[in-house]
């Protein structure tokens, strides 16, 4: 994605959103759900919207563990690693997952922590996009990485 | 005449191949050429029987669950549409054990009713909370919620009455109702299970709460974490402000309401209820100073009601049944019920909502049936990932706010997480510090540097380096976070830590190759 | 401190002005006290083609008084004169008025006031009966309307704008009149309720359109004008200002700006509360900016925005001591405390004191010095801490001027434009090699205190002593307090004021006397100083400088925050890494139409002359204007300023300058010309040493300035 | 501590209002304006609650939870920055409590903090050299192999000042006086918890953010963080003179 159809998505969404109380973070949401993450070259365009500083900006996007300034992976695997998970074996299924994937291509999947989706009496529970699965099993795992067609 | 098909659209269940099951059986009704209505309810909160499909039958509405899409086939073939034999058929729903020994207020219709059906929420006295409220004075309904008792449900137990009363008593030309659904703790999911099962009851409470207090803008801050939370909430905001119940003339009683959804990003620390002010006018998630008490300064300064979900859901049934039949149930200064969320290393997991005074006994045994891997339950950590853990010795204690404080624990937002004997607490402490090392928001020393610090001294005692000056570096490390951090995150991260250390001090000593 | 040298320089917490917060040249950039390029030797040379000769201090002033009474005697008495600084001290500025009026025995003293708030002196003078701003600094956290008219707060009065800023951050509305979209306009967390872009040279169109709403939206304070104002004058203004020549819509086309605009500005002014303007030199540097000033008067009288906190007429001044300049007397026209020469009990009270005759007429302005020296009637001059050349409009004008003259003193801590063409060099001092007083825009005194002794043996005062007694008037001063003493004694507004009284209460806001023995803070509090308040009609008159064909656009100039004035000073510290050169800014679809590319060569043509700049691209213009900085000598922006100038004042038109921008390759005629000129007289300044073949002598001090680079 | 160079710190703005309270403060009876906070009061009678985050020209922040106090009839150790005075509060700011929560403070400020006192451009001019002295620090058990910022990058783009993040104890006092003095918030905390620092602009050099330069961060940090490179240079002044811009 070129930064000028960037920069162009980010406008309507800036628009559509900037006149909202406390906007930023529905801004920031927008612009991650559209184009993966928050391009660092867009922070000045959103902060002139909202009349704020770069600086503000940048603190309020390194604050927040959702956001991220770089492309994602292909796929980005949430696993959930909260107590209730952990007592299930996260661990050993984060393991698993690591070594799963450590033949595929660089940038292919990124496996990432989340500490609670809610699942909590159904653990072990992980996230795709907003695809959950609960009490994964390391077989569990082994197949929906077939259907999400990742090549190990 | 069709047939009544329930498969839940919670998250647990979709978590466990809902949608999928929910195709085969309309693929195989039409296959049949029979009539079916499928609605997709919330969750009965019988987490280890999802999916649990029900059907409409002449006798009431029979169970079969777990059910996988590849039995559709043979439960079609043992006329499952009129609660025919089969293995998974559990009988009535309403007389599984599990549903029948809970008192269900704040949970009466999840599961029950189609989340996004405004009948089907009319025809289960919904908004009749809020229609008693529009013939009232704001004081009135503060005093009914005062008097029925009603205490903050996600954790701090601060009596609702009261902040309301403050936020009634605080002029300003714009106050806010601030629903907190950011439930970060391990173990909770009954926000998420409210808001996807019966969205309008949260709804109508935040109303009533906006009645109470001369509030006009109201917004839920749900975590990123719950997407179908959202969508649902959203759905339901807009048909119940189509209907009238929200927008500017609240069934034309001159009341107006607008009501948002707003999305976490990932910050535990957001659940704490100033952080999330920050959070939502668009700042980093940074702990506020207190006094000014959110009541009287809140959101962009203004007074602010902010309340969790269960607490504002737990309002219309108040307002309708009236505070005296809430107040009834429960024990000691602990009114009404709270729904406890039985997860973790449990057999039968889920939502119970009981009354204050059962024990965790009960619930682990009565209701969840001993731990899922069999092996004997060794510590349950109770009120999320800042909560003690309590060793069997405990296990008969009343889950009531005074009594779990007078064992230096909380009851929290009724997280309940099982742990076998196979738990290792000290690893389970230096967790702890992780976990307050990794949401902490960096604002105060004793939580921004503690955390950390309390990692390294974990990782020396479990490698057994001078445990015995380690141990007594972490308790003193405890007692600055305890009383020196601003808010709970890096004032209550001692409580398990400390909880493990004096309850199982056997894990912290024994030497464990490096 | 740590000895004579200065370690670092942070602002003081209990300073009345500041309170506790300074800008990138205060707090930083004081490298240049200690500068290598400081001169520190007197030099004297005949013509100005001669090279420098270093000499002694009796020598070069012998020599000057020498040359100033031969020109008196060839010339006549009025051949020569002296020009203030407002960059030195009160005192400092006192003596070389006094040295002009007694030993030269004229009133040909002028100060670079002129080409700044002359017209605020005037307007303020005619209107409220005081040349000086009505308020305190302080006074701004009351405002609930802020209106800024031609200035630019966050570069020019960086302090004062943050004061400012935290104002409308808990709430204060902010009018803003400029025709740039200046950062006050919209820069984080500031956003101003109404911007009124209009175009160069319309402020009175503007103001008169304000005053309009105003009086036909019966918006008027009556009982505050009833009492406190002239009636008949009120009556004439006020069926002036409502004549449908002056209405917003009437106006539109003249400023360009929509009427609606103006009309919810003026209701905000006369209606939100506590109203105070602000202004600088975008509203004094016009052919009518005396004119404008009394319109803002005629505002705040007319909403009763005057005599209480938050409110007032409030002129941003352009350097530190241009208020204290023009307070002790440095006008031709004016003895200290704005009175009249041709007021005999004033002459007559300082011909007693100075024991000399003072004459009743004002003497040459500096606009008339330059063309009095052109047709060879005025032949010498004295001039203290100024850099005439670089700051006063028409180079050329004023360089051939200069040229022609015979005798020319330049007292400075560097060899400066104006230096180039003098034949005396006397070496200056820093403000941190003397003591005085300085007084900023809210009339507040402040001390002046020496932290290391002057580097060049004298203070500036005291070279001003020496002077006059080469050329017979004795001044004897032991310590600057005494002159002081003497201002205070001459000076009815500043009776009450003395070193001993400044060091107790930190400052004191003048006027400070027996009614007011700890200064004045807020003016007008009950009575006007000239009694009634007095409505002048502002009747809007284009400036001659028309746009045309030729010259198709509008040039304004304006100040950047790392440089000061010239930039004699910050451009010898580290903030050039701020702001290297001076810039042109122009409207990109101007750049387009004349295919002006980002950071390209631009040549600016006037009817004056012709310089080269770097073009900067900017949305911060509006079409059809284009603006640049004057900081730096070779960019020789005001070669292309005109001769145009305030009718009552003479304050040049530097705001408004038809010109014509096209993208070139090379500098300007004129350029080369000064790199060349200018390169021979630093030859000229290298062989200065006496034999010794060396410049100045490398002194081995610490020079924080020089560890840095 | 050069006392006489540096005027006095009250610690939090003084507030100007027509009632005035009263209250008691280690057994002394101190009356103030109303909406002094716990920590001026002190300070205007003479006690001198440790303090870090808090500097009298910037509002209350509550951060660095060194200046807690124990109030009669309130649980926990509220922090006396951040607390008002209130009519008949009894207040005491030294029991052996809180010196104990303030030295386990300290010893966590100071396992991620260079132990280069005696070679650092604010020594003898360093309020966390101060408060440590105060608050009696004498060992750092957590020794200082763990997670720290010693080994950070300086940024010595402007030209006058240098920021060190090495010695930054997050204080925020930068940020604030950016913010509240200046107005122009070039400055902001990026990161959260432990790697929380100081960042110009987007985390980048002071010289490529909207910093216009004006010190006041570099007058408001409390040690050496962000430090004029003339005193770098040529060590702490010695004496001061009280003088006028001449800009």
């Amino acid at each position: 994605m070129n930064l000028a159809r960037h920069t162009e998505s980010i406008a309507s969404i800036i628009s559509s959103q900037q006149n909202r109380p406390g906007a930023l973070l529905p801004i920031l949401h927008d612009i991650q759900e559209a184009l993966g993450f928050i391009p660092p070259d867009s922070i000045q365009q959103i902060a002139s919207a909202l009349n704020l500083s770069r600086a503000e900006v940048h603190g309020v996007i390194t604050f927040y563990h959702h956001f991220r300034t770089t492309p994602p992976a292909r796929h980005t695997i949430e696993i959930c690693c909260a107590e209730a998970c952990q007592s299930m074996g996260a661990e050993r299924l984060v393991e698993h997952a690591k070594q799963r994937l450590a033949g595929s291509k660089h940038g292919e999947c990124e496996v990432k922590p989340v500490y609670c989706l809610g699942l909590c009496a159904t653990s072990p529970a992980l996230m795709v996009g907003e695809e959950l699965h609960a009490r994964v099993t390391p077989e569990k795992f082994d197949r929906l990485i077939e259907q999400m067609g990742i090549k190990t | 005449m069709s047939i009544k098909i329930f498969v839940p659209g919670d998250s647990a269940a979709l978590a466990l191949g809902a949608d999928a099951l929910a195709k085969n059986i309309l693929a195989e009704a039409a296959r049949r050429n029979m009539a079916v209505e499928l609605v997709r309810n919330g969750s009965r909160g019988m987490l280890w029987l999802e999916p649990l499909v029900e059907v409409q039958t002449a006798r009431g509405r029979v169970a079969f669950g777990p059910v996988s899409a590849e039995d559709v086939g043979a439960l079609f073939d043992a006329n499952f549409q009129n609660g025919g034999k089969h293995a998974l058929n559990l009988g009535l729903t309403e007389e599984l054990a599990y549903l029948k020994k809970q008192e269900r207020l704040t949970f009466a219709r999840v599961g029950i009713t189609d989340p996004l059906s405004l009948e089907d929420y009319l025809a289960h006295d919904g908004f009749q909370g809020l229609r008693k409220a529009l013939t009232m004075q704001p004081a009135a309904i503060v005093q009914q919620v005062t008097d029925s008792g009603l205490r903050g449900r996600g954790g701090a137990a601060f009596p609702t009455g009261i902040k309301w009363k403050t936020v009634l008593n605080t002029a300003a030309a714009q106050k806010y109702i601030v629903c907190n659904a950011d439930e970060g703790d391990s173990g909770t999911f009954a926000d998420r299970m409210l808001m996807e099962g019966d969205p309008f009851v949260l709804i109508e409470g935040m109303t009533i709460a906006a009645l109470a207090v001369g509030a006009t803008q109201g917004y839920i801050y749900v975590r990123s974490e719950y997407p179908h939370s959202i969508t649902i909430l959203n759905e339901a905001i807009a048909a119940a402000r189509k209907a009238g119940y929200l927008g500017p003339n609240i069934l034309n009683s001159g009341n107006s309401f607008e009501l948002e959804v707003r999305k976490g990003a990932g910050a535990y620390v957001c659940g704490e209820e100033t952080s999330l002010l920050e959070s939502l006018e668009g700042k980093r998630g940074i702990v506020r100073a207190k006094p000014p008490l959110p009541a009287i300064a809140g959101l962009f300064g203004k007074p602010t009601v902010i309340n969790n979900v269960i607490s504002l859901a737990s309002v219309p049934i108040i307002l309708d049944r009236g505070a005296a039949f809430y107040k009834d149930y429960g024990m000691g200064r602990s009114h009404g019920t709270l729904p406890f969320q039985l997860a973790g290393n449990i057999k039968q997991g889920g939502l119970i909502e009981k009354a204050f005074g059962v024990t965790l006994r009960e619930l682990m045994y009565d209701f969840g049936g001993g731990s899922a891997s069999g092996r004997p339950i060794k510590a349950v950590q109770v009120g999320g990932p800042l909560g003690a853990y309590l060793p069997e010795s405990q296990w008969d204690t009343p889950l009531d706010y005074e009594a779990y404080t007078a064992l230096w624990a909380v009851l929290g937002h009724g997280g309940i997480v099982v742990h076998d004997d196979s738990a290792d607490l000290a690893k389970l402490a230096r967790y702890a510090m992780k976990f307050c090392a990794i949401e902490s928001c960096g604002k105060c020393t004793p939580c921004r540097i503690g955390a950390t610090r309390g990692v390294e001294v974990m990782d020396k005692i479990i490698a057994g380096q001078d445990t015995e000056a380690q141990v007594e570096l972490l308790r003193d490390l405890c007692d600055t976070m305890l009383n020196g951090s601003m808010c709970a995150m890096g004032g209550m991260t001692p409580y398990p830590v400390l909880s493990a250390l004096n309850h199982f001090p056997r894990d912290f000593v024994k030497k464990i190759p490096v | 401190m740590k000895g004579s040298e200065v370690v670092r320089m942070v602002p003081d917490k209990n300073g009345q002005a500041n309170e506790g917060h300074s800008c990138v040249k205060g707090r930083f950039a004081w490298g240049y006290a200690t500068h290598k390029d400081r001169i520190l030797k007197p030099m004297i040379r005949g013509k100005i083609t001669d090279p420098w000769k270093e000499v002694s201090w009796d020598e070069a002033l012998d020599y000057a008084a020498a040359e100033f009474r031969r020109i008196q005697k060839k010339y006549g008495r009025d051949s020569i004169g002296g020009i203030v600084s407002s960059r030195c001290t009160n005192e400092e500025g006192y003596l070389v008025q006094k040295l002009v009026r007694t030993a030269f025995g004229n009133n040909n003293v002028d100060t670079c006031a002129r080409v700044c708030h002359s017209p605020t002196g005037y307007g303020l003078k005619q209107t409220l009966g005081e040349s000086a701003g009505t308020q305190t600094f302080k006074s701004v956290e009351h405002s609930d309307v802020i209106m800024v008219i031609g200035a630019n707060p966050t570069d020019a009065h960086p302090v004062f704008a943050s004061r400012m800023k935290k104002r409308l951050l808990n709430g204060a509305k902010l009018i803003v009149i400029d025709p740039r979209h200046i950062d006050l306009v919209r820069s984080p967390h500031v956003r101003a309720d109404f911007h009124l872009p209009l175009k160069p040279g319309t402020n009175v169109a503007m103001l008169s359109s304000i005053a309009h709403v105003i009086v036909t939206e019966g918006l008027l304070a009556t009982d505050f004008i009833a009492q406190r104002c002239e009636d008949k004058a009120f009556q004439q203004w006020r069926d002036f200002v409502a004549l449908p020549e002056n209405s917003p819509e009437a106006m539109q086309e003249i400023t360009g700006v929509p009427a609606e605009l103006v009309r919810g500005a003026a209701r905000l002014y006369a209606t939100g509360g506590n109203a105070a303007i602000y202004y600088g030199l975008g509203v004094t540097e016009h052919a009518q900016g005396s004119t404008a000033v009394m319109g803002i008067a005629n505002l705040a009288m007319a909403t009763g925005n005057i005599g209480r906190e938050g409110v007032g007429v409030n002129p941003l001044r352009g350097q530190n001591n241009v208020q204290g300049s023009c307070d002790i007397g440095s006008f031709p026209h004016e003895l200290p405390g704005y009175r009249h020469v041709s007021d005999s009990t004033t002459r007559h009270l300082f011909e007693q004191a100075w024991g000399v005759e003072i004459q009743p007429e004002p003497g040459l302005r500096i606009p008339n010095m330059f063309d009095a020296a052109l047709d060879g009637s005025f032949m010498g001059m004295y001039c203290q801490g100024e850099d005439i050349v670089q700051s006063d409009p028409n180079t050329q004008h004023v360089t051939a001027a200069l040229s022609a003259m015979e005798c020319i003193v330049v007292q400075d801590i560097f060899m400066n434009e104006t230096a180039m063409y003098a034949h005396v060099f006397l070496p200056g001092s820093s403000f941190l090699e003397k003591d005085g007083t300085f007084t900023n825009a809210e009339r507040r005194i402040s001390r002046v205190r020496k932290v290391m002794p002057p580097k060049a043996v004298y203070a500036d005062w005291e070279v001003t002593v020496l002077l006059a007694q080469r050329m017979g008037y004795t001044m004897d001063y032991a310590h600057p307090s005494e002159i002081m003493d003497e201002i205070a004694r001459l000076t009815p507004t500043f009776h009450g004021v003395s070193y001993e009284k400044l060091d107790q209460l930190g400052s004191i806001q003048w006027p400070c006397n027996d009614e007011a023995p700890l200064g004045t803070p807020t003016m007008h509090i009950d009575h006007f100083v000239r009694g009634k308040g007095k409505f002048i009609i502002t009747k809007y008159v284009a400036t001659d400088e028309k746009v045309t064909r030729k010259f198709p656009l509008i040039l304004t100039t304006g100040r950047i925050l790392s440089q000061y004035n010239v930039g004699a000073q910050t451009r010898r510290t580290e903030n050039v890494q701020w702001h290297q050169q001076d810039i042109l800014e122009i409207h990109p679809h101007d750049a387009e139409e004349r295919g002006i590319r980002d950071g390209g060569w631009v040549g600016i043509h006037s009817r004056s002359g012709e310089t080269v700049l770097r073009a900067k691209v900017s949305e911060r213009m509006q079409p059809g204007v284009v603006y640049t900085t004057f900081h730096f000598p070779e960019s020789g922006a005001n070669v292309i300023t005109t001769e145009n100038s305030d009718w009552a004042t003479n304050c040049p038109e530097y705001k408004v300058t038809a010109v014509q921008v096209m993208p070139v390759l090379e500098s300007s005629d004129w350029q080369k010309k000064y790199t060349r000129f200018s390169k021979v007289q630093d030859d000229l300044l290298k062989n200065a040493g006496e034999g010794t073949g060396n410049k100045t002598p490398d002194i081995k001090i610490k020079a924080v300035a020089k560890s840095i680079a | 501590m050069l006392e006489q160079l540096n005027e006095k710190d009250f610690g939090t703005p003084r507030r100007i209002a027509e009632q005035e309270v009263t209250l008691e403060i280690d057994g002394m009876q101190v009356t103030v304006a109303a909406g002094t906070s716990i920590m001026r009061a002190a300070a205007e009678s003479g006690v001198n609650v440790p303090k870090l985050c808090a500097t009298d020209s910037l509002e209350p922040f509550g951060s660095c939870r060194l200046c807690l106090v124990e109030i009669e009839g309130r649980k926990g150790y509220p922090a006396s920055c951040t607390t008002q005075v209130e009519r008949g509060m009894k207040v005491r700011t030294q029991t052996p409590k809180l010196q104990a929560l303030r030295k386990g403070v300290m010893e966590l400020y100071i396992s991620d903090h260079p132990l280069d006192c005696l070679t650092c451009a604010a020594n003898g001019n360093c309020e966390l050299q101060d408060m440590a002295g105060v608050t009696g620090l004498r060992e750092v058990r957590y020794g200082y192999e763990g997670e720290n910022h010693i080994h950070s990058q300086k940024d010595e783009s402007n030209p006058y000042f240098t920021y060190d993040p090495s010695k930054c104890i997050v204080c925020n006092r930068c940020v604030r006086a950016c913010e509240e003095t200046q107005g122009t918030y070039a400055l902001t905390i990026s990161g959260r918890g432990f790697e929380s620092r100081v960042s110009p602009g987007q985390d980048q050099p002071f010289m490529d953010s909207e910093c216009v330069s004006c010190g006041a961060c570099v007058q408001a940090c409390p040690t050496a963080t962000l430090q004029e490179k003339t005193v770098i240079e040529l060590g702490q002044a010695e004496h001061s003179v009280v003088t006028t811009c001449a800009y």
